[in-house]
């Protein structure tokens, strides 16, 4: 047991700290601060920032032009740059389809697809969730039916992250309508110009725009398009989702969080004093910090298993839950601490000078965000789908 | 002992309700929400016909209630239905403020539902505490600058706080007046409020003092609670009724014992916030009133939350949407924390006026 | 809507306050203050008091010489006795067995058996649970065969409350194996000092004997004690389930429980002064009260529906959940706010002088109670059985 | 950073564990339980033999350990299993109190299992406080009153400490001395303590201030979490078991949804707890000792709560019997927050430690 970054590790965390003081632009930190909805813009110049110091596809083999971090590199960079609030790299390509094309894909596409992500030419989304589904996959709807060189897609998609600025999608349709729930399902990459795609959007309970729904009327796709093999979608989603289980503790936005918790709190007045000051907000502030200092060495632990080869299953599930309830509760403390002034509508009020609200203590739609954080228990599978596949793995003599 | 409303309450319980069903469904509040001054003025002259204004004032000012019954049976049923239109500040508290200055005619005119108020008191730095004004007169011109003024915009006259020497007084200031300056913006949970501004602008000493305002303070907080009980009965039947539609390995997810469990709690807790209410109201005239309105609005503050946020996990995503029902009532549950003091200033002050 | 006392529940509530303190001995109400257990002897000395005065029975109508007290009666008397330290009145005869004789029982049952309650002669314990049963009466095993002028009863019941002290079990035994679970189940009243009787000590979790198990070897019951109808016995046993629910929320034991800890909590230095001055302690007494406060109101808002006529039943349940739980969380403080004294295993102690632990708040053994009364939420209908009648009832469309 | 044992710990974990297994049963610790000395003489010399207590000092006072990790790993075992043994106080806290003091000829009598310890610091008034300190010496004569002394009547010696002039100082006090009285009592969770008064009694002076009681309180901080720990896995343990053996409706209840979920939150507050014992382990040595041990024993102390207390709940009545296993390690996870500052005094100490 050591708890302590060996030699090389304080190194790159050294390199992370220099390159993110050097190299983040300013405008975008400060709308990472305050919370403030990103442009397309913003999250392009990011990322080119990134693949420019050879650092955006970090979990990627080398043979595909990645970083290819240790887990614990991966760890030092997210505190890092949750604490130097750079805004997450959007995960759609680099971390999801990537690893996906990378094992399962074509020589082609793996040669076609893969620059492009890493270059931004294309900004893909997940089409995975459909309505009424839930978080149960195997019950989609979606049909590809083959016809010739092609495959004609129909149904609907919803909860489509990012959406908007999408110019592909990858899909779960299903293939073969007569097999068993989990088969027949096959895993396409549609491209959104394609007529017949519609995008919708889904206004969130805050105001903003985040997610989508995503409509298909007899889409053509290009049989080429096939990821792997027809009706072995559902082996791919798996993997996927599997991959995308790391860093679900989001240790670095807790941490970050909490950071500005406390800044709001030294400066916002309770009777006379600075809220900080104040015992019952600050045994609420320190249960939180207890909780995540315990969480974040969780995380370690689960890190150095994943390096050492073993795959994080129960514990991924354990992480995303606690991780989302110490996220929330954050959210929740910002709003508190900043009193009154979490009652105006922020959001719109940046888009109009005249709106501007002159919040005192500089904190961001703070509300909102507790509001739109919600989803952190919700989407990507919800903490009651967590807490059923942890009972089922132990209950089952597991762990 | 009795936990019966009265004919009367009962009556105007059943009429509000019944109004609000029929006229407040969730479309024609989204469309209110979407509007620019952020209330109707169509809904606010129907309050006023149907007397719902009226029953929150005494007899003697015009009303035909105004007890701590009263106001929160209307606040209740504003709450079930989400009202954004501002009640609470331009008709309560700005009403019940001139109705302690005497204004019986001015009282007329809100019970009436042609005036419209705003009541300016918490500054940029005061948070939750009522004695905090920087606001300063003299020669009965104001100068300073009040922080989320609710329904500013739209008032005809704001009631301004000010320090006066060494103690606090209440002006009425009249809309255009000189020096005024009023920065509206939307709320997150519906209507509008502003930044007030006053630079030397003249005002008109209503008499009060600050423990005028605290009484007035007293019913907002009656009416605040039961807000927000109401929109937890909302919160509450619309998760029921998700849990019994929603279906899952063919069984509606509400039969699933988890869910269930968690369900019930709500209840329970629902019932304890029904409870506290009925406290805040029934001892709101005692000599402990003040310690019975914190300890209710504390354990709002505590049940709102837990209401709001099981509500929409239980809903999954659904819930996240802007135009469902429950995105709107869980937004006023958890905003009504930010008015009159939060749960954990009353927990503070529930526990100085224990030990006193 | 009224909150206050009317003029008669004032004059009654003066009425008890004074009976309390000529009336209620002074050792017995140390022992009740301190959470030591009571002596049989105590515990008669009591009812006798009552019976006097003739407020033993109290819920009993006037015609078996009961005082027929309103509920908001009996809720004044309930808040004056706890506030007095007087202990609870014992149940078995006179809550629970005495509604149902004079419901169900005969003419000459009613004549022997109710008089035999309020003046001692009989101490009655109840047996319905039996060992893997749980919560669920409609599964149990015990049976009763008819032979001649005799039902043989063979079988065991558990956690039968002051077993010890009984002379006299009224019981839930199979008539009918071969009907429906819930049918062919009879009520027997039955002689503890019958051949075939044995009881045996269940020491629970802090070391009391409060609970027991009662076993039936052959033994020979005269059919007369058969109360109602044979087969009939559920309809009885659910009439006297309702008939329990009320004071279900335990809201003086609370109120009195609560006085405990903030006696304690002044006594207590922490930091060098009273732990009640420290703001995190005070803050849990404070949300305790707070959460007792409003269920009192609860607890009265019932109590009037059932005067108006109404069957307490969800309500019932709700209070009861949540009465446990503030009273475990007093419970909870009590054990904090004594510190390191908590550590003693007090409820030994007091029997030797030798072992007299000195403990300078004058606490008694508040862990032990603490963990005692883990047995709120679990005998007499779990919280998890109340959770699911709650969800059942409302979710039907109900409530 | 690694997070898995050294070798020389793996094997000192599992050779600890396998001895509880087999010699540290149900029937066996509940006749200890139930003895007058309320603890085992075999049973100790054992532990000794082992070389756990060895194990909890560094070589150079004869220990082959004595890190924070090796007190961990100890411990948690010892927590596994329910031992009532005083091993934190006579062997670790004791022991390595003379050790500070240079009594190597004493720590290798403790090391071989022969020489008994209790350490007499707090007083009846003095709670949690470390710094409280009333008894007094002049000559090195003592008198005071020690409170809840564990193991008093069965230790060779005392050390107890007193205020000398300003501050305070540690002695070493015979079991025999004069003017030395020993109340004992059994405790609730196992074992026994006394009431220790001290009148004129002799005592040697150790050369120990505050500061080394301090120190000594640090590793038993790390010892009692490990311990709470080791607890809290076998409640969780018991409860998976009971749940997937009790059957009702014909399943095992473990498989209804509302258990289920209330399991998988024990688990992943288990992992909590686990994480929460590393840092103390860890971090004790590092210029933020205090704040690392303060967050975790608070940390252990909420969550060793809502462990004893649902794995009651869900066991149901049988949890509540004696003589059932769960009954003794519930007792022993929730006295923890009894020793060495319980879940309050913790937070407030982190509170004040972050802000400083």
């Amino acid at each position: 047991m050591d708890l302590s970054y060996s030699p090389d590790e304080l190194a790159f965390q050294a390199e992370v700290r220099a390159f993110l003081a050097g190299e983040l632009p300013q405008d975008i930190a400060e709308k990472v601060r305050l919370d403030t909805d990103l442009t397309k813009d913003d999250m392009e110049r990011w990322h080119a920032i990134l693949n420019n110091r050879g650092w955006l596809a970090q979990n990627w083999p080398k043979a595909f032009c990645g970083a290819e971090w240790s887990a614990v590199q991966r760890h030092i960079y997210d505190t890092e740059a949750a604490d130097a609030n750079a805004p997450r790299i959007v995960p759609f390509g680099l971390s999801m389809l990537g690893p996906v094309l990378q094992k399962f894909g074509s020589k082609e596409q793996q040669d076609h697809w893969l620059p492009r992500i890493l270059d931004g030419t294309d900004w893909w989304c997940q089409g995975y969730s459909e309505p009424g589904a839930g978080s149960d996959l195997a019950s989609l709807k979606t049909k590809a039916v083959r016809d010739g060189d092609h495959y004609i897609v129909n149904g609907q998609k919803t909860w489509t992250t990012l959406g908007q600025f999408a110019n592909m999608i990858f899909c779960l349709v299903r293939t073969d309508p007569d097999v068993k729930q989990q088969e027949g399902i096959s895993f396409l990459l549609i491209d959104m110009d394609t007529p017949g795609v519609e995008v919708r959007p889904i206004i969130l309970l805050d105001g903003c725009h985040e997610v989508n729904e995503v409509w298909f009327t007899d889409v053509r796709v290009p049989v080429e398009n096939l990821v792997g093999e027809e009706n072995k979608g559902w082996t791919y989603a798996k993997y996927l989702l599997t991959h995308e289980r790391t860093g679900l503790g989001g240790v670095g936005f807790s941490q970050a969080g909490l950071k500005t918790v406390k800044r709001i709190a030294r400066a916002a007045n309770h009777n006379g004093k600075p809220l900080i000051e104040n015992p019952h907000f600050a045994a609420r502030v320190a249960q939180v910090e207890i909780d995540l200092r315990a969480m974040a060495t969780t995380n370690l632990r689960i890190i150095s298993q994943a390096a050492a080869g073993e795959a994080p299953g129960l514990e991924a599930s354990m992480l995303k839950v606690k991780g989302s309830i110490i996220r929330q509760e954050i959210n929740d403390l910002a709003r508190r601490a900043v009193g009154p002034y979490a009652m105006p509508f922020a959001s719109e009020a940046v888009e109009g000078a005249n709106d501007r609200i002159p919040d005192p203590l500089d904190a961001g739609p703070v509300a909102g965000q507790y509001f739109n954080n919600r989803k952190l228990s919700i989407f990507g599978g919800s903490n009651e789908i967590q807490r059923g596949i942890i009972a089922k793995v132990t209950m089952s003599g597991g762990a | 002992m009795d936990f019966n409303l009265t004919e009367e309450r009962q009556m105007l319980q059943d009429t509000l309700r019944r109004y609000l069903r029929e006229q407040y469904g969730t479309a024609r509040r989204n469309e209110i929400l979407a509007s620019d001054t952020g209330f109707s003025a169509d809904i606010w002259t129907e309050l006023a016909d149907l007397g719902i204004l009226g029953a929150l004032f005494a007899e003697d000012h015009g009303g035909f209630g105004g007890a701590g019954f009263d106001i929160a049976v209307v606040f209740e049923e504003l709450g079930r239905a989400g009202v954004v239109e501002p009640v609470l500040d331009s008709a309560l508290m700005g009403g019940r403020l001139l109705a302690a200055a005497g204004k019986t005619d001015l009282v007329e005119l809100v019970i009436g539902g042609s005036l419209h108020l705003a009541v300016a008191h918490g500054e940029p730095d005061s948070r939750y505490d009522l004695d905090h004004v920087n606001t300063t007169v003299s020669d009965n011109k104001l100068t300073g600058r009040k922080a989320v003024v609710m329904n500013a915009e739209a008032a005809d006259h704001l009631i301004v706080s000010a320090k006066n020497g060494g103690s606090i007084a209440l002006y009425l200031v009249d809309k255009g007046a000189q020096g005024l300056d009023i920065q509206g913006y939307p709320l997150l949970a519906g209507g509008r409020a502003a930044e007030v501004t006053l630079d030397n602008t003249p005002g008109a000493p209503l008499g009060l003092t600050l423990a005028d305002y605290e009484a007035a303070n007293r019913l907002a907080l009656i009416a605040q609670c039961a807000e927000a009980l109401g929109a937890m009965e909302t919160a509450t039947a619309l998760t029921k009724d998700y849990l019994m539609t929603r279906k899952q390995f063919g069984r509606p997810i509400g039969t699933f014992q988890a869910l269930a469990h968690r369900m019930s709690d709500l209840l329970i807790e629902l019932e304890q916030a029904r409870s506290a209410v009925i406290n805040a109201a029934g001892y709101a005239d005692g000599k402990d009133a003040d310690l019975h309105l914190s300890a209710s609005k504390n354990l709002i503050g505590r049940i709102g939350r837990l209401v709001a946020e099981e509500a929409i996990q239980m809903h999954g995503g659904i819930a996240m949407t802007q135009e469902y029902e429950l995105a709107h009532i869980a937004k006023r549950i958890v905003m009504a924390d930010h008015r009159f003091g939060d749960t954990d200033y009353h927990l503070e002050r529930f526990i100085a006026l224990s030990a006193a």
